[in-house]
């Protein structure tokens, strides 16, 4: 979630759902809130019961925006250039709120002479580095801004990238809170304000008609009704969801949404903020404490093998002199107490050394690659699906096939454990079982109702739930699985003398257990991951309390105080009605410290009064010298409104008593981020890795710093754009879910009552489309990309779009939801075997909602047919671009110099910014 | 590959498959006048059982009547045959009625109330009387037995046999189809001539021309008097009794007519001369009155089914008095709602 | 007897005794209606749990009788969905109860054409054991161009964004100290 | 014949067979379903499943919108109807600017009328009046007759078809089919409890109201007014007024089109209403068999 950690400072939804009723306008983009988030779906209801305007942009007419007072639909993958365009119009039109932009965001900070926005370069930044297909990030900074780390690291080969500076420990080398250079008139050619206007002066209304093909009143319409909807008396909250996120510009779109909340000065306010819906009981937790390999828990970055060689190094360069990231070294060391215990000393730098590394990219996909390249021998799943929920479903499960060993664990037998018998590829004869060497483990797993733990959900509020029946016969949560497993290892490796054993040997892995099957205490382990004083045993209240001499453990520094009193604050069921506002922050436990809208102090004017008595939440109380109010203040208790740091000033003292972003080194929300993303300071519009549309900006189609598997042979991509053989997959498609069944399915392909309510895999097309083919509406498509092909009923209706493009045009679009597989009481083709493998470079999240297909009337081929059929397709639209090849790049349009080694025309983006530059000059 | 999409084909009858809107879903959603052309009111979820039990329950119910009115004239002949007759129809009716139940070891709950409001109930305590009086009244004929018993029993039988013979009309009529509903005028003459045909038919096969002058006439009347009268009706229900001439119901309506018409004059012309005639005749007629009750039960499946009866019949009804069923903003107070 | 209490039984005179000639109500009501018990007010014990499935974070009641789940609805307590569910959250007890469910370990040997048993203990100790040999047979102290790396490029872990906090903490801390960097979650789905 | 008259004749006002109950009587209680907030999301079917232990019953996809359940019937007590149109939702122009879409959803129940067909026709006493004024049908007494199945005019009961889970038949009669008749009972065992019915409870909008009828029609009513005042297309109460065919809903609706496009009846009466003009005809009926076919054996030679 680096968008809201680079722009705010935390990587999480600023508000919470029952504060949309509060809301004034509810822009729902990049989300089917109405049927993914039903049951938080009511707060947006009671909105627009007392007048609120609700605004549903999404490509397709759904139940979402069956209830919205306003539905726009756009094309998929245009997200950008929609928000870019009201960014654009709040700005030429001057509705943004002025007093929160000056004092609250850093327009006013003066950036690097050397920076180059892509207005200038042809839809590239400065610092872009043809060779290695990377920005160096110096050019973005602020001006006379230290470049993060100290000098002594570059002499390391440390060159600063985006990625390390880790999540919301941004702008590392800020003196004492204040930005040397700045503008509060926000008149300077190169102060962040200026550079904003110029970055989306091109976003005009008609830019915007024609990129998105909506129409011009619907979009001006939503950018007056927001623009009505902020300022001191009223605000605007934006809901938003994978929708946006599975792009190859999902972190920049979210930057998007937070630029305009920014300008309209609705982040840290009741009824305003960035609502980030997510798709899973715990995903939030899954980040907060994650099971991701690029963080540790509470978003402390994994070492990296390019960098940190020495613990100091590491503490210097995450340890932001201004800001609670001031403290990493204290979240750090009482993070190594709680992994090994007295095994962590001072004298051998907390174990640093020992610790395992990590490369830039070592995502699921990342693994992927490494399963098909035949370097990964085995492999541990517990409670995902990725046969049918990742991208390129056939790359994965012909990676499982070359796997050794394979553990799966889940409640069903799921794709991702039955590929090896009932799969696609051994019906189509690309795989048999005889000869498929992976040894399996089908692990059945406990459900939620027969263990205790807790789930962080969307809100970032942790919730307890209690154990109601014992597993039945083999069944065991994941906590009894990994415990054991652990015990198992560790007694393995007991008296190993070597070198790589050190760390395992040194885990503090004792947990109570209880009951027949031996399963750890859950609220143990909760302890734990809030912390106590060694010493004393007591259990901290809250992160400022962690020391970093070793004085004090904590498993996760952002959700120390879970445990508070040594009371599982997390189980806490205070009903909603014995408590005095709807806010309600006796029930469970949010991180941090129990905030459920973060960035409060914003919600107050500079002086610490509220904006209006209308969006009061959070004041400063002159006569007790506190700050107040509905929430638990997202400010230090006492710093009063007019605080101004003394020059030496550290860590969190080092924050002005106006600066409400107090994760920010400079305490204020980014609307240009100098660092801490891979693809630029500011969002910027680029077309999907496949679609049938040039960039109508720039010459850069599509975002050069995305990840491209080129030349990978199991992740083919159609041609795109005008270019020859684009016209074999004309059509753009976009996955999404519906209310009735849960992601890849697994959780709801095998419950009688949800089976019943969505039968079958089925996509939706327009009439003009269905006519235009020779669909008919109740009977059978086939959808194909260069990946697969996959079969669907047909739902013609009116509810997907054409999109009418400017150079007349139309092009249609496909909608498929994703849910089905080859298991359970319904079975279908699973829409993720069509997607590619294209990353967005921040997070490594697949392109899912917007790529290109082509889709004709029938069943699909059965058996060895259908790699045939999808293979004569590809080589088709191949044959026509590599024909193409020998014909003189036209002017003024990018050529496409097809790289040998199979891959799409697009290649490699190093080829094409040449191009680029020489077109553009 | 498990070919068949629905590893479960739909279990409760309900029609599979998909619409026929050939354009959008949502271009069908904006015309049409029904859900997707799904039925309003359901089909009933009687068997075959059912129109065989209107025969034989009519034929229990106007023989009772032929019977004592045979007696009463003296004709001992028809008079006992008749009463075996109504006897075997009225053993045949309860089989029949409990093997369409769906659960029929409950059938004794029908006797658990007296609802005047269900006719089905009050249907069973008739069909009780009057299969037990005519069931006495058989036995003790057949024993020669407590006359004085049998006199009384064959008087309640006969008493209890009109009721009988039309309280099934009335049972069809007493629902939401539209073509039984809007019948209800017609529908217990109908089924009372047809009872009356039956009967009469029914005797003139069992009994020696000589004496089944008045099974003769008896079922000639009827079969006129049944014709007339689903003329009457089918003119009543207009569009509705269209179902009256499509589909199995058509059919079956030119059966019972055909078959009917034909056995009455057979009867008529040569039913005395001839016993091979009247059983001829006294068969076509029964073979008609069948039909017809079939006629009958398969028209009230296609009203059903197709909810165009149901919309045209009601919105017609609601441009003419108005409706209290919707109350739209701003509504003007719609006219007294009619007298019952 | 029987008689008289057919008779005080019998409907037909209660519809005359209750006043209720028509026989619509109180004279046709069963004894088994009349005592209708609901099904939650027979629990045992009820639990506060929270929804396994999106991220809105419903409150759950989980009603527990003999050791089984009888019945799952929502927690009118949670001040985020007021005691409501969407359709999967309803479906919980249909979802911890189904018929498709697994209740003991599968085995599938390497090139095997069928499902194996295995006991639970044994399949521990047969994963750790390859877990400790895959590891040792993989280890890199250093990357190819001299880094630091002290981990395995053999080994991954997939999941999940379904799972608790703490089990999610546990798999991180014990991949971290088994040198086993590939780990993922949907997360990033 | 005017007895019978009187004793039909229905009190308007309160639903029939409620008045017996005497002090056991409750507060009528009933649903009033809002259509206009109804996001289509099925929670209630799968409530009213998963409360009552409803078999599921086919998967079919019916390709009609996203409503692949169809009806209701013995298996299905909520169907949610979903019907796509190309008209818009407020005022002239909604939804994308050309065309104005609009997405009706509906969850449809069973009505508990105040005069209900199928409780008057029931032979058997299985259908009763409850002391909440709702109308079930008792499990130990239906002998699947299934009168109240044509009986009733909005097509809500049906017999169940599938294999009994619970009473099943007894195994000489070598029977599988449940053969009974089931439809909503406004979860009584619930009410019983002092519970709210599992569909409402579940309904994560509120669409689905319960409540104190009276109480439901003020805020229906209020409801109404809003939704014109905001220039709502197409809104109307469906079943609100005590003065209806069927004696006013238990179970009403706030609709956004004609009732038949939802596949409800626009003039709904029940049948009960002729009952006493059938009952007099058929009387005469009976008379004239009588008297016509004693005329006709006296009148006339005997061969």
């Amino acid at each position: 979630m680096p968008s809201l950690g680079t722009s705010f400072g935390r990587g999480g939804a600023t508000t919470f759902q029952q504060d949309l009723q509060n809301a004034d306008c509810i822009v729902i983009m990049g989300s089917n809130m109405a049927e993914n988030h039903p049951v938080g779906f009511q707060w947006v209801m009671e909105a627009r019961e007392r007048g609120a305007k609700v605004i549903h942009v999404d490509p397709r007419f759904t139940r979402t925006s069956a209830m919205a007072t306003k539905h726009v639909g756009i094309r998929a993958g245009s997200d950008i250039a929609f928000l870019g365009g009201i960014a654009n119009y709040i700005l030429e039109h001057d509705l943004y709120f002025r007093e929160y932009v000056e004092k609250y965001t850093n327009a006013p900070v003066i950036i690097d002479e050397r920076f180059v926005d892509t207005e200038d370069a042809d839809g590239l930044f400065s610092g872009w580095d043809p060779e290695a297909g990377r920005y160096d990030i110096e050019s973005w900074r602020y001006e006379g801004m230290e470049v993060h780390g100290a000098a002594g690291q570059r002499g390391e080969g440390f060159e600063p990238s985006g990625e390390q500076s880790g999540h919301g420990a941004a702008g590392g080398g800020l003196h004492h809170g204040e930005p040397p250079a700045e503008d509060p008139e926000l008149e300077h050619p190169r102060c962040v304000f200026q550079i904003l206007k110029r970055h989306f002066r091109r976003y005009t209304p008609e830019f915007v008609a024609e990129t998105c093909a909506c129409s011009v009143e619907d979009f001006v319409e939503v950018c007056e009704t927001l623009a009505a909807n902020s300022g001191r008396e009223r605000t605007s909250a934006f809901c938003y969801a994978v929708g946006w996120t599975q792009h190859t510009t999902g972190v920049q779109t979210i930057r998007s949404a937070a630029i305009v909340q920014q300008l309209l000065g609705n982040i840290g306010r009741p009824g305003g903020g960035i609502m980030a819906l997510r798709g899973h009981a715990s995903i939030q937790g899954s980040t907060d404490i994650p099971t991701l390999f690029n963080i540790l828990p509470g978003y402390l970055p994994m070492p990296h093998t390019l960098s940190y060689h020495k613990l100091k190094n590491f503490i210097d360069s995450n340890t932001s002199p201004t800001g609670w990231w001031g403290e990493f070294k204290s979240y750090w060391v009482s993070l190594m107490k709680a992994y090994f215990g007295e095994h962590a000393t001072e004298e051998n730098d907390w174990l640093f050394e020992e610790l395992p590394r990590i490369d830039s990219d070592n995502s699921a996909y990342f693994t992927v690659q490494q399963m098909l390249a035949g370097n990964v021998k085995g492999y541990i799943i517990a409670g995902e699906n990725p046969a049918v929920g990742h991208a390129n479903g056939k790359a994965h499960r012909l990676g499982l096939a070359k796997l050794d060993w394979l553990v799966v664990r889940d409640v069903v037998e799921i794709e991702s454990a039955s590929f090896w018998y009932d799969g696609p590829e051994v019906e189509s004869g690309e795989l048999k079982p005889e000869e498929i060497p992976t040894e399996i483990f089908f692990m059945p797993a406990a459900a939620h109702t027969e263990k205790d733990g807790s789930f962080t959900n969307t809100q970032r509020l942790l919730q307890w739930h209690w154990q109601a029946v014992e597993p039945k016969e083999d069944c065991r949560s994941e906590l009894w699985f990994y415990f054991h497993l652990g015990r198992l290892i560790k007694q393995r490796l007991e008296d190993s003398e070597e070198e790589r054993d050190k760390l395992i040997k040194a885990l503090r892995w004792e947990y109570p257990t209880h009951s027949g099957i031996r399963e750890p205490d859950a609220e143990a382990v909760l302890q734990e991951i809030n912390g106590w004083e060694i010493e004393s045993g007591k259990f901290l209240t809250g992160y400022p309390e962690l020391k970093d001499d070793g004085s004090t453990v904590c498993g996760c520094w952002i959700y120390c105080g879970c445990f508070k009193d040594g009371i599982n604050q997390t189980a806490r069921k205070k009903p909603h009605w014995e408590q005095d506002s709807y806010v309600a922050p006796e029930w469970a436990w949010a991180w941090p410290a129990n905030r459920r809208i973060i960035y409060n102090r914003a919600s107050a004017d500079p002086d610490g009064k509220p904006w209006s008595e209308r969006k009061r939440y959070v004041w400063w109380d002159e006569s007790d010298g506190s700050w107040t109010g509905l929430d638990v203040p997202d400010f230090k208790e006492d710093k009063e409104p007019h605080y101004v740091p003394p020059d030496d000033a550290e860590a969190e003292e080092a924050i002005a008593g106006g600066h409400p972003f107090i994760m920010q080194a400079d305490g204020r929300a980014w609307l240009y981020v100098p660092q801490g993303l891979e693809d630029g300071p500011l969002p910027t519009h680029y077309e999907p890795h496949e679609s049938p549309f040039d960039n109508p900006l720039y010459a850069q189609r599509a975002n050069p710093r995305r990840q491209q598997n080129k030349d990978l042979a199991e992740d083919p991509y159609n041609p795109v754009a005008d270019e020859p053989g684009s016209d074999v997959y004309p059509y753009v498609v976009t996955t999404y879910r519906l209310t009735e069944h849960h992601t890849a399915g697994g959780m709801t392909r095998s419950v009688p009552y949800l089976a019943e309510l969505q039968p079958a895999m089925f996509c939706e097309v327009h009439p003009d489309l269905a006519r235009e083919v020779g669909l008919e509406h109740g009977g059978w498509a086939t959808i194909y990309t260069s990946r697969s092909a996959i079969e669907a009923r047909v739902m013609v209706t009116d509810r997907v779009r054409p999109l009418q493009m400017k150079d007349g045009r139309t092009v249609h679009q496909v909608g498929l939801p994703y849910h089905w597989g080859k298991r359970g009481l319904i079975t279908g083709d699973s829409a993720n075997d069509l997607a590619h493998m294209a990353l967005d470079p921040n997070v490594h999240i697949q392109e899912v909602k917007a790529f290109t297909c082509g889709i004709r009337p029938g069943r699909r081929p059965r058996g060895p047919e259908l790699p045939k059929f999808v293979a004569e397709l590809r080589e088709q639209a191949r044959s026509r671009l590599e024909a193409s090849a020998v014909e003189p790049p036209t002017p003024g349009r990018t050529s496409r110099t097809p790289s040998a080694s199979g891959g799409r025309g697009e290649q490699d983006p190093r080829v094409e910014s040449e191009e680029a530059r020489k077109t553009s000059s | 590959m498990r070919e068949e999409l629905h590893p479960l084909s739909d279990l409760n009858g309900k029609p599979p498959g998909t619409t026929s809107w050939s354009g959008s879903i949502t271009e069908a959603g904006t015309e049409m006048r029904s859900y997707y052309g799904r039925p309003i009111v359901k089909e009933p979820t009687w068997t075959w059982e059912i129109p065989t039990y209107f025969f034989t329950g009519g034929v229990a119910g106007a023989s009772a009547v032929l019977s004592s009115a045979a007696r009463v004239s003296g004709n001992e002949t028809l008079a006992r045959r008749a009463l075996y007759i109504g006897t075997v129809a009225d053993l045949v009716s309860p089989a029949l009625l409990i093997s369409d139940l769906g659960r029929p070891e409950r059938f004794h709950h029908m006797l658990r109330v007296v609802k005047v409001t269900s006719p089905m109930n009050l249907g069973s305590w008739i069909l009780l009387v009057n299969g037990g009086a005519t069931t006495t009244a058989a036995m003790l004929q057949l024993l020669g037995k407590w006359k004085p018993v049998r006199i009384a029993a064959s008087i309640v039988a006969a008493l209890a046999g009109p009721p009988l013979a039309t309280y099934t009309g009335v049972l069809l009529a007493d629902t939401a189809i539209p073509v039984w509903h809007e019948g209800r005028h017609e529908l217990p003459w109908i089924f009372g001539a047809s009872a009356a045909a039956s009967a009469g038919a029914a005797a003139s096969i069992f009994v020696p021309p000589r004496d089944a002058g008045p099974a003769r006439r008896v079922a000639v009347a009827g079969v006129l008097a049944e014709g007339a009268l689903m003329q009457a009706m089918e003119l009543r229900l207009g569009k509705v009794g269209e179902v009256y001439h499509e589909g199995e119901a058509g059919k079956l309506s030119w059966a019972a007519k055909g078959l009917s018409l034909a056995g009455a004059a057979l009867l008529a012309k040569r039913g005395r001369k001839s016993r091979a005639s009247a059983v001829l005749g006294g068969a076509l007629v029964c073979a008609g009155e069948v039909c017809l009750r079939w006629s009958v039960f398969k028209a009230g499946f296609q009203s059903a089914r197709d909810p165009k009866y149901v919309v045209e019949s009601q919105r017609g009804r609601v441009e003419q008095d108005g409706t209290k069923a919707t109350t739209k903003p701003g509504d003007s107070p719609a006219p007294p709602s009619r007298g019952a | 007897m029987a008689l008289s209490k057919l008779l005080e039984s019998w409907p037909v005179l209660r519809q005359l005794r209750e006043g209720d000639p028509l026989g619509l109500g109180k004279a046709v009501q069963s004894p088994r209606s009349q005592m209708l018990v609901p099904r939650i007010d027979e629990a045992e014990h009820v639990v506060h749990s929270i929804c396994p499935y999106c991220a809105v974070g419903c409150g759950q009641l989980v009603y527990v009788r003999d050791g089984e789940v009888t019945h799952i609805e929502g927690d009118p307590a949670s001040p985020i969905s007021r005691g409501r569910l969407c359709p999967k959250g309803q479906a919980s007890k249909s979802y911890v109860q189904s018929p498709l469910r697994e209740y003991k370990v599968k085995y599938r040997r390497p090139y095997g054409t069928r499902w194996e048993e295995l006991s639970l203990d044994d399949a521990m100790d047969m994963i750790a054991d390859r877990i400790v040999e895959t590891r040792a047979k993989t280890w890199r102290k250093k990357t190819g161009g001299g880094a630091p790396a002290n981990r395995t490029m053999a080994i991954g872990n997939l999941g999940g964004a379904t799972l608790d906090n703490e089990e999610n903490y546990l798999i991180k801390k014990l991949m971290t100290a088994l040198g086993i960097v590939q780990v993922e979650n949907q997360a990033r789905i | 014949m005017n007895l019978l008259q009187d004793l039909l004749e229905q009190p308007t006002g309160d639903p029939d067979g409620w008045d017996a109950y005497g002090d056991e009587q409750q507060e009528r209680v009933g649903f009033f379903t809002d259509t206009s907030v109804c996001i289509g999301c099925k929670a209630c079917e799968v409530a009213c499943k998963e409360w009552n232990l409803i078999p599921e019953d086919g998967r079919v996809w019916t390709g009609e919108s996203y409503d692949h359940t169809s009806q209701l019937d013995a298996n299905t007590w909520r169907h949610v109807a979903f019907v796509e149109q190309r008209k818009p939702l407020i005022g002239d122009g909604n939804g994308d600017g050309s065309t104005g879409l609009r997405w009706l959803m509906e969850s449809d129940v069973c009505k508990h009328c105040t005069h209900a067909a199928c409780l008057d026709v029931c032979p058997t006493g299985s259908l009763f009046r409850t002391e909440f004024g709702t109308v079930v049908v008792q499990q130990d007494i239906c002998n699947g007759c299934g009168y109240c199945v044509p009986a009733c005019p909005f097509g809500v009961l049906d017999k169940r078809h599938l294999e009994a889970t619970t009473d099943p038949p007894p195994a000489f009669l070598g029977r599988k089919e449940d053969g009974r008749v089931w439809k909503c009972t406004l979860c009584y065992d619930r009410l019983k409890g002092g519970h709210e019915p599992a569909c409402a409870k579940a309904c994560p909008t509120k669409s689905i109201q319960f409540g104190p009828l009276e109480e439901l029609r003020e805020r229906a009513d209020a409801r109404l007014a809003k939704l014109e005042a905001e220039n709502w297309n197409g809104a109307q109460l469906y079943g609100r007024d005590p003065d209806d065919g069927v004696g006013g809903f238990g179970a009403f609706f706030l609709l956004l089109d004609e009732p038949e496009v939802y596949g409800l009846p626009p003039d709904p009466v029940v049948t009960t209403r002729d009952l006493p003009e059938m009952w007099t005809n058929m009387l005469a009926a009976a008379g004239t068999l009588l008297a016509g076919v004693a005329a006709l054996t006296f009148l006339g030679r005997r061969g």
